[in-house]
């Protein structure tokens, strides 16, 4: 067993515990819950970029992505928060989503 | 003073991110943390930075290995309710609120941003000295603020 | 819970210690991220309309988090304008001026008769001008974009 | 496989199980905020456990004469540099929503409205 096959495995993994996290994302309730679920796939797709560039033998490339990746996935958090909150404040914020 | 030592941050990291030693790019690098330390330098520091700060990075970098450890034991714990069977039993949600004695503001919300990482906990509004936190166990609301304060107290309030 | 909502709404949801003090640290980082990003273009993945768009939004997530005349105090709007129409202008400038010492738009290599580095080396350092051009531009574009959209046309309060 | 084969695998695999831990916890918790604990907490600790992994496997054979263990050492900083912006953003995006939950006014789940 080389370390490849460890790296696909745990690539595998990560892509199974995504297609979880993308069920909330899909079926949430609120839309706050859709906001986490999309936080939980970020987080996951950081890392399984960083793994991706190890099996494509270019890691110098691919932690590049993932740091932009990260960064992105951050500000696109707060920006649909704020977003959300100026919408609930623009319609009185008494309506069930 | 702070255009100096924000140059000078920005240097390690353009050189950590960059890996190209040529003369061109180590050139380019320097204006950009140039342009970065005009631009931006009151944004990553509040007044003006004096020597000191060296020794608070230090303290910082010495705290984190014991939040690390905190993190790891709640996430446990976090595991455990997750995986629980009759999870809904164990989970006792409440909101907890108490005042904290940190006056430094960097201080405040690094003790803010701890109780958010270590699972089990979320801090939901910080107003002055008041926080209040979202506790998902009572043993995890009953551990707050805890050693936390006092540690961080240690790293980051200078008097 | 209730009084802490009619506090926070009494309080401006939006300004929020926690999120700006974490944010003012992060801003430089990401910047100088979005200049390495620029300037590596040939060597590593982006180029000019990657950082450009990382560049953007850095100061996109200082308007979200200390609000949008905050982030005009930092790039106002004629600043903003005059750097979107620069951007263009120096991609269209590198051009034309290849054509004018005698080669096709954007054909680097005519630019040696300015000053002799060798074709290749005027390719090299002709794409990196451009980039920065197309950086600028984006940047800028990108900032306009969201400030325009946020604010309904009149650019006064963001979300 | 040698011995920091070994330790970068279990770490890896550890990192990969804390993620599904986590994954599967904003499946199962009953209510908003609850889901918030598991989300952004398993994935802090979860992604440590794999970048650390990942970086130990990039210098697993340094040699202080090449020029490419350095830059493989660099990269490994970078990596490091992941884990450091996770710390500072994870929780402050956590924050974010958590607050804007409760000023938009959504209920938490107590337990005496099971009892109800």
């Amino acid at each position: 067993m080389t370390m490849d096959t460890v790296f696909l495995l745990a690539s595998l993994g990560l892509l199974v515990s995504t297609a979880l996290a993308l069920i909330r994302v899909v079926g949430g309730p609120t839309v706050l819950d859709r906001i986490v679920g999309v936080n939980v796939v970020g987080a996951q797709t950081t890392v399984l970029l960083v793994l991706i560039g190890f099996l494509f033998g270019n890691i110098s490339m691919f932690v590049d992505i993932a740091i932009a990746y990260a960064m992105l996935n951050f500000i696109l958090a707060i920006g649909v928060t704020k977003f959300f909150l100026r919408r609930k404040s623009a319609r009185g914020g008494s309506e069930e989503t | 003073m702070a255009r100096i030592v924000t140059f000078f941050i920005m240097l390690v990291f353009w050189v950590l991110i960059s890996g190209m030693f040529d003369a061109f790019h180590l050139g380019v690098g320097v204006i950009c943390c140039l342009l970065v330390a005009i631009f931006s330098h009151d944004l990553l520091f509040y007044g003006h930075p004096d020597l000191l700060w060296v020794r608070d990075i230090f303290k910082v970098l010495a705290y984190f290995p014991w939040l690390f450890y905190q993190i790891v034991l709640s996430s446990l714990e976090i595991t455990y309710i997750v995986l629980h069977p009759r999870m809904l039993e164990i989970i006792d949600p409440r909101l907890v609120r108490f005042r904290t004695r940190l006056r430094n503001t960097m201080a405040r919300v690094t003790l803010a941003q701890s109780i958010t990482l270590t699972p089990g906990t979320i801090t939901v509004n910080m107003s002055g000295n008041e926080f209040t936190v979202y506790a998902l166990t009572q043993k995890a609301a009953e551990g707050l603020p805890g050693e936390m304060e006092t540690r961080i107290a240690r790293a980051l309030e200078r008097e | 819970m209730r009084e802490l909502q009619e506090e926070a709404k009494l309080r401006m949801p939006w300004q929020d210690v926690i999120l700006q003090t974490s944010v003012r640290v992060l801003i430089p980082f990401i910047q100088l991220f979005g200049l390495y990003v620029v300037v590596h273009g040939h060597y590593s993945p982006g180029g000019g309309f990657q950082g450009g768009v990382i560049l953007g939004a850095a100061i996109i997530l200082m308007a979200l988090v200390f609000g949008l005349p905050a982030s005009k105090h930092y790039i106002s709007e004629n600043v903003n304008k005059t750097l979107s129409i620069t951007g263009p202008l120096v991609y269209c400038g590198i051009g034309a001026l290849c054509i004018l010492f005698g080669g096709y738009f954007l054909d680097y290599s005519a630019l040696n008769r300015i000053l002799p580095l060798g074709p290749i080396a005027w390719r090299s350092f002709g794409i990196f001008l451009v980039e920065v051009g197309v950086g600028i531009g984006v940047m800028s574009i990108m900032l306009r974009i969201y400030r325009v959209l946020s604010s309904a046309g009149t650019i006064d309060q963001g979300l | 496989m040698s011995i920091v084969s070994w330790v970068v695998a279990v770490l890896l695999f550890l990192g990969v199980f804390f993620f599904a831990i986590g994954a599967i916890g904003i499946l199962r918790f009953p209510d908003f905020y609850s889901r918030l604990h598991a989300a952004g907490k398993c994935d802090a600790l979860a992604s440590t456990l794999a970048l650390v992994a990942i970086a130990l496997f990039n210098v697993r054979d340094f040699d202080w004469t090449l020029f490419q263990s350095w830059d493989n050492l660099r990269v490994s900083l970078k990596i490091l540099l992941i884990i450091l912006f996770v710390y500072v953003a994870t929780p402050a995006a956590t924050h974010a929503i958590t607050k804007a939950a409760f000023i938009v006014g959504i209920e938490p789940w107590e337990k005496r409205k099971r009892n109800r």
